[in-house]
Parts: structure tokens; sequence; C-alpha cells
């Protein structure tokens, strides 16, 4: 649905962009999808995207056929940091110019990597609950190991608690980032931790299982809950002032517009830097009261 | 109103590659047992299937009391009055007894829709009795043996409200003790009115209790004669299309050297301290009644079941036997009672399943020789005139006596020199039957010795050089072709007289 | 007599080596939990929480252990349960915004929407005589798909505060609602397997299929009922999840066949059909989510978790051969 | 006589309702994509390309075949799969480190490694005698497990330049080697199915356990090496991933085993055993990946993907039964 009326696909030399992003199936990467498509009309390029659900086979299925498309450049958001390292370091190597968004890949040379800062997040978060706490309490973590953004998340969370000696992480539990399998570990983590003080759920889902779990124990005046992504789901929860205090806004939406962005001015030959941080931004209710839902 | 109770007029019905039936008619009389003979793969399966709803016909019509009908299905031929017991078991292994008997039919408590157990199972057991079954009907019906089967497919089909009752060669898997009971039963349908239609192999039986008869050959109509005005030569001249010179053509060989020994064998609970032997060119009949325990001997033999204690010796030689594979490479065949669970892998073409056994004669270093495997085959199919549109036929798809025909080429292809014949001949026409005695003696010239259990005391007596008897799970007597005749087996199976064995 | 019979019934094989493991259990996590100074892990609140956690799918695999007696399959369970989910809460939402709330009315639709499901699938399956692992997979990935397109992908949320009773509820102050669901649903199942003709008649099916047809039982129909049946449950349970998590996700509910599956076959319910048990699945439910929220609780993460679960499943098995050795010595 | 059998035989009947539907989905890309102004899609390097991406699962579809012919099954598949990957990395990187580089070695540690585990489960399988689905679950969950603690959930990489032979390599400049793996392995299988005693047994195995037993086929011997073939081949599969990807990554494969055993059932394999064609299996296969390929292609999304397959799975076995209804019709 590039141009409009008589402009004829065939005829337009419009540049194609292959995307192979992580999901289609969260509220981020739908975000993320629309407004690098958006913004890539925009610009005249014709951004074709795919996702790999997860699976780095697929998603090497996927790269490898957008290279046999001969697309002129490649947006990936790796399922594997290191493990789609290869293909597209084959994709640069036939001179098929990369963008990494949302997830770094290892070690290997892109055109630029452009990600909200995850790492920074964590410790947004982890400062925020510290405060909260006032220095004491026992926090559990909902985590999905196997994910690199997750693992960053986590560390800076981490990273910012160590000090407040008050505070310890006592346990992790497996939620595999999807809500009802969170919510279930979290019902476990309540029975088992009548101490527990704090949950960090390390997306909106799990964080909205844990919210779950604990309303449905009666615990919401007791347990505090911290996620991340700030998807409507979870803003309202928090201005509503649910267990749920507090959320790292990520901005999906700069970062597609920024990939369409840096691609098109790749494409006039432009300077581009290795890596745009997008800053995440901490969402309270206190913030929510006083700005609003921003969309 | 006329005496005619069914009438099935040109009937015919198309298998790909089989014309199965052409142009069939049948009529059945109110209070009638009507058999039904012809060769193996005539037709008679798929003509009572017809009338039971089973199997569709693509031509034909069917009358009932005068009335013309369109049976649809199983269940609506049961409802129209009509039972069928099928050549092939229809039990639910896993199902008691009684569950099996009222399968589709399970009593109701009134106005609920929940089964009345009190009443099924009382119910069951009543015709349980009818039949002279003594039984637990709380029982799975994997737990029977295959004579209690076929008892329980009758009380099952007597359990219906029939106004004809369809018998597919009930007699095969039926000793005479059991045998008798089913008469009797049959006798007393018959005073009900009931119209019966008696399929069997075993001619004598049609003359004991037969009104009148159907012969057909390959799918064809030869006619219907009161049972009293044809001879048995004239029958099998009709169903064979010749005649037969022999039934039992016994040929007597001097005994040769041992084949088969076993000492001491026993299972507890299933057979004690079995003693006896086998020599080539001898057929030694194993007969008894209905859970004698001859089946378990043969399985344990064979090494398809463990045994507790004693010694098989082959050729003079002591050999252990922990499964069918190792009684095969000593040259011991076992050929099962039950050829559908046992004996045939039904979704195996003839072909596959001839070679099954053996498949060792017909591999070159580490390939299959499909070429030699299809003459093979080939050869069988023609030796035992098995009735098929091809090799390439699925066991699945043929009549229950050529279903039997390759099992037994499976076994002779096996080269054994000792072969285990566990009712060999069951569901076999006379025709057939004779030639596979004519086999028999082939093999025995070829120094093979055979054990062949049976129930049918005819066919021990015409074949058997000797005939050893058990009783509930003992040898109770040996007889020699000279002194043997049905009262002395019957005395030795029964228990009133038992004689040592050495 | 009568009792005799019930209580050999209830000691079915698979039966003891279950038990004993779900003991073994229970014994472990209460052992190193209190050694981790945590509260008891074999108490009355915990073993409410293991059966509400395993409620939503129980009631998934008591239609999934008819389906499996009867010889078939249902892979598109964890699809219909994510499709019910989400409909049920975008028609609350809906009668929210219009009028009063109709809470009940979007469960029931919800609900109705698995049954009509279900019946297509049934169809197809008996109708054209198409293997149910492929019918029901086919349906796995495209209701999976539907569910995602309808709502884009987005779980439905806010829902109306009533919308939460049947997941959160608590009846007489602490028994959750779905428990009780859970509780009727399954002794629904029981009364249809062991006192209707319905179950005779999936059992004789899963048996043998052909021979069920030649004595008259009505094959096809008891077929599409079993199917029914499994789709309805599954779509009870999708609505029940919904409410519990406040919200309909597309999302939910992928890779429960597998499990919910794996809890019927590790009951003892054969695979090909014709044999089983509905204690036997509820045991092997009991197993798999007590040690879930075991290991949890005693802080064993994602990992150990998986080689845990491997090692439990075979030694239930194993057990349950070594057992059934043993009685094959001791003679019948 | 001999030919026509032949001709018969490659016309068995899923055949071809498979290979129109294969053709329709080319059509339908080839339209599609050209309308929207790109390269076509029916060329020989798009072949090249599907084979390439299928050969992985259809070495492990393959084995597969096998063991659902024997009337079994394999759930552990793809985390053998990982597994073997991320040994065979790990090695990799190990002998780079401590010497020259070994890189078939190696692989051929991982694929030992996959015939090891084979030959467990396959032991437990026969010699005690418990349903595969349960072994190979708890395998599944078990070795995934191990492969995460191995690792500590991340991939094994960099990894020497050798090791991305296998998958990645090329034989005479444009046919990738892994397709030629895949081709002999293929091959290979159809001679033991069909020209060897072994495939035999496992049909006869499949058809009817018992009677083949007392035919003297060798039961246990022949599931075991049947487990073996399926785990090797998984493993190789599983290398083939690792080199192709350039990492060993404990990730990989979930999900696999029911993506291959569809494969195998759509391509008429009877999952209950006894009868079945690989070549069947190839051609599930090209429907499922040419779909998979083609809708990335035309720009079909998650979503809309899911929808489709199930509907093409749907009428693939729709239009098989309608043909066989056909030929039933108008006789032989
Ligand atoms: N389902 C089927 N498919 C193909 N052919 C069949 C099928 N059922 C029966 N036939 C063929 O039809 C013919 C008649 O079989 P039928 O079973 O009626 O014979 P029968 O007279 O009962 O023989 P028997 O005495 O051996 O039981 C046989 O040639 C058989 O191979
Ligand atoms: N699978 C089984 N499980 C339990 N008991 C069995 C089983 N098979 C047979 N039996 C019992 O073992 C005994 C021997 O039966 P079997 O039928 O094998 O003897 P048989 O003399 O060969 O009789 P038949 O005339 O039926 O061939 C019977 O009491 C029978 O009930
Ligand atoms: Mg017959
Ligand atoms: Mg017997």
């Amino acid at each position: 649905s590039g141009g409009k009326g008589t402009t004829d696909p065939k005829t337009t030399k419009h540049p194609i962009v292959g995307a192979s992003l992580l999901t289609q199936t969260h509220v981020f990467y739908q975000d993320l999808a629309g407004a690098m498509r958006e913004t890539a009309e925009q610009k005249n390029i014709l951004m074709k995207i795919q996702y790999a659900e997860f699976d780095p086979r697929k998603q090497n299925d996927q790269i490898e056929m957008f290279i046999l498309q001969g697309v002129q450049a490649l947006v990936v958001a790796p399922t594997d940091s290191s493990g789609m390292a290869p293909i597209i370091k084959q994709a640069m190597e036939k001179k098929i110019p990369v963008f990494t968004v949302d997830i770094a890949v290892k070690d290997t040379h892109v055109i630029c990597h452009i990600a909200s800062d995850n790492h920074q997040g964590g410790v947004l978060l982890g400062e925020y609950l510290a405060e909260q706490l006032k220095g004491q309490g026992k926090v559990a973590i909902i985590d999905h190991p196997t994910v690199t953004s997750v693992q960053e998340r986590v560390k800076g969370f981490e990273d910012a608690l160590i000090k407040y000696p008050g505070i310890t992480i006592v346990q992790k539990v497996p939620g595999e980032g999807q809500r009802d399998k969170a919510m279930r570990s979290a019902q476990d983590l309540i029975a088992s931790r009548t101490d527990l003080d704090a949950i960090f759920g390390i997306n909106d889902d799990s964080a909205l299982g844990a919210l779950a779990a604990v309303e449905s124990a009666g615990l919401q005046d007791k347990i505090k809950i911290v996620g991340f992504d700030a998807t409507p789901e979870a803003c309202i929860a928090i201005r509503e002032g649910k267990a749920l205090i507090a959320d790292i806004a990520q901005f999906p939406k700069e970062i597609g517009k920024s990939a369409s962005e840096t691609i098109d001015e790749y494409f006039q030959g432009k300077p581009i830097p290795p890596i745009k941080y997008i800053p995440v931004k901490l969402i309270t209710r206190e913030i929510l009261l006083s700005e609003g839902l921003n969309k | 109103m006329s005496d005619v109770l069914l009438e099935m007029r040109d009937i015919t019905k198309r298998f790909p590659g089989v014309l199965a039936l052409d142009k069939v008619k049948l009529e059945v009389r109110y209070g009638e047992v009507h058999c039904l003979i012809g060769e193996n793969g005539a037709g008679k399966s798929t003509l009572m299937k017809i009338l039971a709803g089973a199997v569709s016909m693509d031509s034909g019509q069917i009358f009932l009391e005068g009335q013309p009908i369109q049976i649809i299905s199983p269940y609506h031929a049961q409802q129209l009055g009509i039972s069928m017991i099928y050549q092939e078991f229809n039990l639910i292994p896993y199902l008691s007894v009684a569950e099996n008997i009222f399968l589709g039919r399970e009593p109701r408590i009134p106005g609920t829709p929940f089964i009345n157990w009190k009443k099924m199972y009382a119910e069951a057991q009543e015709v349980l009795e009818r039949v002279g079954l003594k039984l637990d009907v709380r029982i799975p019906v994997a737990e029977l043996s295959i004579a209690q089967q076929q008892m329980v497919e009758i009380a099952k089909a007597l359990s219906i409200q029939a106004k004809i009752i369809v018998m597919d060669e009930p007699s095969a898997t039926l000793t005479d003790h059991e045998l008798k009971t089913l008469f009797e039963l049959i006798r007393v349908l018959r005073r009900q009115n009931i119209g019966i239609i008696y399929i069997s192999h075993r001619l004598e039986e049609l003359y004991e209790i037969g009104n009148r008869v159907t012969v057909m050959r390959d799918g064809q109509y030869i006619g219907t004669y009161e049972v009293c005005d044809v001879t048995r030569e004239d029958l099998i001249k009709m169903m064979v299309g010749r005649e037969l010179t022999e039934e039992y053509p016994k040929v007597s060989l001097p005994r040769g050297k041992e084949r088969l020994r076993v000492k001491g064998l026993t299972r507890k609970g299933a057979f004690y301290d079995i003693n006896f032997s086998v020599h080539a060119g001898e057929i030694v009949g194993l007969t008894g009644l209905v859970g004698a325990g001859r089946t378990e001997v043969a399985r344990a033999i064979f090494g398809a079941d463990p045994i507790d204690t004693g010694k098989i010796f082959v050729d003079g030689q002591e050999v252990k036997i922990h499964s069918p594979q190792e009684a095969i490479k000593n040259g011991i065949g076992l050929l099962t009672e039950d050829r559908k669970n046992q004996g045939l892998v039904l979704g195996m073409t003839i072909r596959e399943n001839t070679t099954l056994a053996n498949l060792k004669e017909i591999t070159n270093g580490f390939f299959l020789n499909l070429a030699k495997e299809r003459q093979v085959a080939e050869n069988y199919v023609r030796d035992l005139q098995i009735r098929t549109p091809s090799i390439e036929q699925i066991a699945q798809n043929l009549s229950g006596g050529n279903q039997q025909k390759v099992v037994l080429a499976k076994w002779l292809f096996t080269q054994s020199r000792v072969l285990i014949f566990d009712e060999p001949t069951r569901g076999i026409d006379v025709g057939a039957k004779s030639e596979i005695f004519k086999l028999m003696n082939r093999l025995l010239e070829e120094g093979v010795a055979i054990l062949m259990i049976s129930s049918e005391l005819p066919e021990v007596l015409g074949m058997c050089d000797r005939i050893l008897v058990m009783h509930e799970g003992h040898l109770s007597g040996e007889l020699s072709r000279n002194e043997a005749t049905q009262e002395k087996i019957m005395q030795f199976a029964t228990g009133y007289k038992k004689q040592n064995v050495a | 007599m009568w009792l005799k019979e019930s209580i050999q019934k209830l000691f079915y094989r698979s039966w003891v080596p279950l038990t004993i493991t779900l003991i073994i259990e229970f014994a472990i996590f209460e052992i190193i939990g209190r050694k981790q100074g945590q509260p008891g892990f074999a108490s009355f609140s915990t073993i409410i929480l293991i059966l509400n956690q395993l409620s939503i799918f129980g009631i998934m695999a008591v239609g999934m252990t008819f389906v499996i007696m009867s010889g078939g399959i249902d892979l598109s369970i964890g699809s219909i349960g994510a499709m019910s989910g989400v409909i049920s809460a975008m028609m609350a939402v809906h009668f929210a915004s219009i009028s009063g709330s109709f809470v009940p009315l979007s469960f029931l639709i919800g609900i109705l929407l698995g049954m009509v499901i279900g019946i297509i699938m049934g169809s197809i399956i008996t109708l054209w005589d198409i293997p149910p692992f492929i019918v029901t997979l086919a349906f796995m990935s495209l209701l999976r798909g539907l569910a995602n397109i309808i709502t884009n992908g987005k779980p439905i949320s806010p829902v109306p505060e009533e919308f939460l009773f049947l997941g959160r509820g608590l009846w007489v102050q602490f028994i959750p609602v779905s428990i009780i669901i859970f509780g009727l649903i399954f002794f629904t199942g029981l009364i249809i397997l062991n006192y209707t003709s319905i179950g005779r008649h999936t059992l004789a099916i899963g048996g043998n299929e052909e021979s069920a047809r030649l004595s008259g039982v009505p094959v096809k129909k008891t077929k599409l009922l079993v199917y029914i049946l499994c789709s309805t449950f599954s779509a009870l349970a999708g609505v029940i999840l919904a409410s519990r998590m406040g919200s309909g996700s597309p999302k939910v509910g992928v890779g429960d066949e597998l499990a919910v599956i794996a809890s019927v076959v590790i009951g003892g319910t054969s695979l090909s059909g014709g044999k089983g048990s509905l204690w036997g699945t509820l045991l092997g439910l009991c197993v798999v989510f007590t040690l879930n929220s075991g290991l949890n609780w005693i802080g064993i993460e994602t990992f150990g978790q998986q080689v845990t679960l491997g090692f439990v499943i075979l030694s239930a098995v194993l057990m349950d051969k070594l057992q059934g050795k043993i009685k094959e010595q001791q003679g019948p």
C-alpha cells in the first residue's frame, strides 16, 4: 500500500528493505513495526516485515529469503545475539547493509544499532523500587533468562539494588515472558515467600501475570510490582493505584521511526553513528496522573 | 402369511479387483436352519455382512417378512431383528464380558441416561448360562480363551431380540462339547420360529441340524436343497466344482528319528509335567476340550510364553528357547490359533506376510530380493489356491479361509523341521483342506515332524499317527492311530479315564 | 462386592507409583523448604494453590482423556482456550459499554464458541474420516491466527470487575470458584465415563472401532460428541483463565496441548485408546503441578526445572513398570 | 507389470493432492510476487533455498517416519538437535583453542552423542516396555534443561570458520552441502525401508507387534534400532543447524517435534503405525516449507501465516479424501 492512485509499484523504484523482527505477538514490536513502516513509506522505502516468533532457525530462513529477493537493506531484531551473527555477517559481506533494532548482535559489524537502553531501564526501576521500599526488603524476579535484552534489564536492576544492603533479591522464577506462566510462578512465589516485598516482572506480561497472582491472593497492599515496557494495560494498572507501581516506558515507535530514518540517511550517503540509544523513561503513578497516558 | 422370513434377491457386490457376489439369492423360512456353504472366498461372509448392515451392496433387494428393507447400518440391522455372529470376533478386549454382550444396547435405569449395571450383569450372567459358559461377567474379554470368546459372541447374538440369527462359522473355534451346547441352543431357537443362517465348512454339521442348504461358488448362486435330499459328495461336487477323491489323504511313513521331545514341561496355572515326542515323518495330534491348555503348551515350546520347568530337545539336542525368534532358529514353527491378532499383519500384503518369518531366505547380502519374493508368494498362492486378485492384496481384504492359507504359507516357507499347527484348518473349505493335507504329506516325506492341535476329531483321526489328549493342563492319554476312536478320545478329554503316559 | 470393585478400580495399576511420587514430592519440598527457612510446603493452603493452578489445565484434561480414550487426539485445545477467552472478554467489554454488564452471558458466548468449534472439527473428523491429528493441528494454527487477528495481537483489557469472578472468586471465603468448577467437570466426566453408554461407547471405539461399529455402537455420533466435549471444556478453561488474568489474551495456552496430553498419558491412559482413567489423569496433573510449584518454592530456576521434570516423569513410569514386574512374579 | 506397479506406488493416494497443493502454492506465490514487483518466486534459486531450509527438518523427518511407522513416536528430536549442536560447537571451539582445528571430529562427537541418547531412550522403551510418548517427552525436557545448563542459556559462539561448512558450504558452487546430506539420508532411508529386512520388520511391528513377534521378528532389536536412527539423524540435523547458524544455541528446535510429526502425518504415514511412505514425508515437507517461504515472499505476517497454514493443511487432506471417494465410485 505504498503510493496511492496512479503509482504503479512495478515502475516506481522504491528501495526494498527486509525486516525480520522478534515477534508479532508483543505490543512493543507491533508499535515498532508500525512506526517503522509508516516512516519508511514517507521516505519512499518499501519495508517488508517478517516475524521470527523467537525461533532462530526461522529468522535465519527469513534473512536468507530476503537476501535472495535482493533487498537493499536489512533490519533485524535478533532472536539470538550471537546465534544470528553469522547470517548477518554474510549479508554484510554481500554488501547488504544491516541495521539491528532492540537487540544487538554480538561481535559483528552492523551499520547501526538502534535500541532503548535496557540496562538503564533496569537501573531506573531498581532505584525507584529501593526508594519505595525505603532501602529494606526482599525482592523476587519473574525471569526469562534466555533473552538477551532481559538479561540486560535484570543486570541493570541488580546493579542498582546492590547499593542497598537492606534489599536482597531472594529468588528468580521462570515466566517465559508469558502471562499465564508468569502468573503460576508468581502464585508459587507468594505462597512460599510470605516475607516477599516486591516482584520485578521482566516484561509487562510477566508483571501483569504477577499482578493477577498478587490480587487474587489479596496481597496488593503488601507486595509491590514493577514491570517493563509500559504497555497501555500496565499503565492503566499503575494509574489506578494497583500493586503495579512502576514501569519502564520504552519508545518502540521512536525506535521504529529512527530505524527507518537511519536507513534513509544511509541511502543518501550520510554518516551514520554505530549506535543510537533511544532513552527509556520511568513511569510511575505520579507521572501518569500529571502527564496522562501518552498513547 | 407366507412362510418366508427373509429373501435376498440379485445381490451384487464388487470389491476392487473382485466380483465378490454376482446376483446371489437366498431365502430363509421361519423356524428354519438354513445352511450356507461354499469354498473359501465364495462370498458367504460378504453376503451375510450385507444382511447385517456391515457392508453396503452395489445392487439387489432384501425382503424381511415380505417387506422390502434398506439396511443402512449394523445398528439398524439389529433394530430390524437381524443378529449376526461374525466370522472374526468383534469383542473389545478391555471391556468386560457383560459390557461386550450389551455393547450398543446397554440397559438404562428408566428415565435416566445411566446404565443399569445391576440389570446388565444379571442379564449377562443369564445369557452366558444359556450358552453353558460359567464365567464372571465382570472380567475383561482379553482374559478369555478363543473358544470362550466365541461363546461370548454367541451369547451376544442371543441377547438381541432377533428374528434372524446369522452364524458365520461358529463351530470353527469350538470343540465338540461346546458344539453340542450350541446345537441344543439352535434347536430351542428354531422352536421359537427364529430363522437361522448357519455357515460351516464341516459338512457333517449340516446333517445334524440343517433343514435346507444353499451352495455358492465363486460369488455365484448354485442352488438350494433340502438337506435330506443331497449327499455329502453332491455338496462337495457343487462347492468345489469337481469330485474330491480323498478327504483325508493319509500316507503312513516309517517313523523317522526323533525331532522334538519335551520333558516335564510345566507352567503353573496352565499345564503340568508334559512329556511327549514327535518324530520325523509323523503327525502327532494334540486334542482336548476348551481350555485344556493345548495352546499354552504349544506357545511355551515356541518360546512365546515362559515355562517354569522342563526341557525341550530338538533332534536329540537340548535347546533353550526364550523367544519365537530362537525357536525359529532352532527349526520350530508355530501356526497360531488366532490368525487375526497373532498370525497376520493385516495391513500388509500377501507377499509381505508370506515371507515375514523367513526374510533371510530372500535376502542377498543386505538387500531383499523382491523378484524372488514375488516368485515365492506367487507359488504359495497357486499351491494353496488362495483366492485373490494379486499377491499385492492386503491380508485384511481376504476372506477368512484365505487369510488362514496365507498364515500357512508363511510357516511352510520357514522350512522348519518341527511344525506346530494350532487349529491349522480352521475356516478352510473341504477342497482346500484336502490339498493342505497333501502338502503336509509332502513335508513329512522331507523329514519334517508335525504336531497338530485340532478340535476337529474326524481330522485328528483321519490324519494323525498318534493322538495325545489333554485334560485340565495334564496329558491324560495317548492313543495310536489304530486304537483311536472318538469315544476313547472324549473319555480322556473329559477326564473320565486317565492313563499314565510315558 | 460393589465397594470392593470400586476400590479396585481406584487402585488401578498406575496409581500407586504416581501416588508415591506425589508423596515424595511433598516430602522433599517440605524438608528443603523448611531448611531454607520458609513456611511449610505441605500445607492446606499450598494444596489449594496447586489445585487452583491445575484446575484450568484439569478441565481441558478431562475432555482430552475422553478424546484419547476414543483413540483420537486434540491439538487445538490451547488455541480454543485463547480464542474463547478473547471472545468472552470482548463480549464483556462490549456489554459493559452498551448497557449494564451481562458478564455471565459473555462467559456463555465464549463457551458456546468452543462448542461450535468442536462441532466443526468433530464433523470433519467423523464425516470425512480424516485423522484427528491433522484436523486439530490445522485448527490449532488457524484459531491461533484468528485470535491474533481479531485482537490485533493485543490482550483485551481492562474488563469489568465482575468478569474476574470465575477465575478469582472464592466460595465460602477460601475455596476458589475455579476448583469447584473443575470438581464439577471432573465428576461429570467420571459419571459420563462409568455410568452412561457414552462412556462405554468411547472406550469401545478406542478399543476397536470396527468391532464397535459392527456391534451397533453409534461410532460417528460418539466421536463427534467426544470432540465437542473436549472443545467445550477447553473453551471453559480459556474463559476461566481470561477471568483469572483479567484480560483476554490471544497468546495464552501455546504448548498446552502437549502438557495436557502428557498429564493424561502419565496418568495411565493409553495413547492408542481403549483404556484409561480420569483418576489417573488427575494424579498425573497433581504430580506435574506439585513439581512445578515445589521447584518454584525451593528456588530451582528454569533450567533445573526442565531437567527435574524429565527425571520425575521417567521415574514415575519406571516405578510403574517395576511394580508390574513384582506383581507378575507374585502371581495373580 | 513391474513398471506399472512402481508407477502406481509413485502415485500413492496421498500424493496427488499434495502435489497439486504444491503446484498451486508455487503458482499463487509467483503471481502475487510478480504483482508486487518482485523477482519470480518459481525459480531455481527459490527451490534451492526452500530445499536448503527444509533439509534440516527433512533429516529429522526421515528418522521420525521410521519411528512412526513402527507405531512409536519421538518428542525429543528438537532437544537432541539443540544438545548435539551445542556440544559440537563447544568441541570445535575447544579443539581450536588447544591445537589445530578438528572440526570433522567435533561434528562426529555431536552426532555420536545423539546416537548414545538414542540407545538410552530406545533401551528404556524396549526393555521396560514403556510408552515412547512418555520416555521421549521426559528426555525432551531433560535434554533441553541440560543444554541450557551446560551453556548457561547462552549460545556457543564464535566458532571456527571451518565449522560453517556443513550448514553453509556449497557443492560445485551452487548446491548447498546440507541438501546433499539430506538427499543421502533420504535415499538411505528409502533403501532401508524398501529393500532390507529392517524396513520390513519396522512396518510389521507397526502393523501388529504381536504377530511380528510370533513370526520371529526381532521386535526389541528393531525398535531399538529405529529410535537410534531417529536420534542420530536428529543429532546430525542439530549439528548442521549449528553449523549454518555459526553457533550452538540451546534454544533452537523448540516445538520442532510437532512440526516434524505433522509433516510426516500430512505425508500420509499413519500415526498408528504399519504404513506410510518416505516420499509422502518429503512432499509433506515441501508443502509446508514452500508455504512458509512463499508467505514470507509475498509479505504475509505471522497471524496471517497461522491462518493460512491451517487452511492449507485442511484442504490438502480434504482433497485426499475427495479423490479417494471419486476413485471408489469409479471402481477399479
Ligand atoms: N474389504 C474387502 N476388500 C476387497 N476384497 C474383499 C473384501 N472383503 C472380501 N473381499 C473378497 O471378496 C471375496 C468373498 O469373500 P468372503 O469373505 O465373502 O468369502 P467367504 O465365502 O466368507 O470365504 P471363507 O469361507 O474363507 O470365509 C473374497 O475373494 C475376498 O477376497
Ligand atoms: N490371555 C489369557 N489370560 C488369562 N488366562 C488365559 C489367557 N488365555 C487363556 N487363558 C486361560 O488358560 C487356559 C488355557 O486356555 P487355552 O484356550 O489356551 O487352552 P486350549 O486347550 O488351547 O484351548 P482351545 O481349545 O481354546 O485352544 C484357559 O483356562 C484359559 O481361560
Ligand atoms: Mg467367510
Ligand atoms: Mg487353543
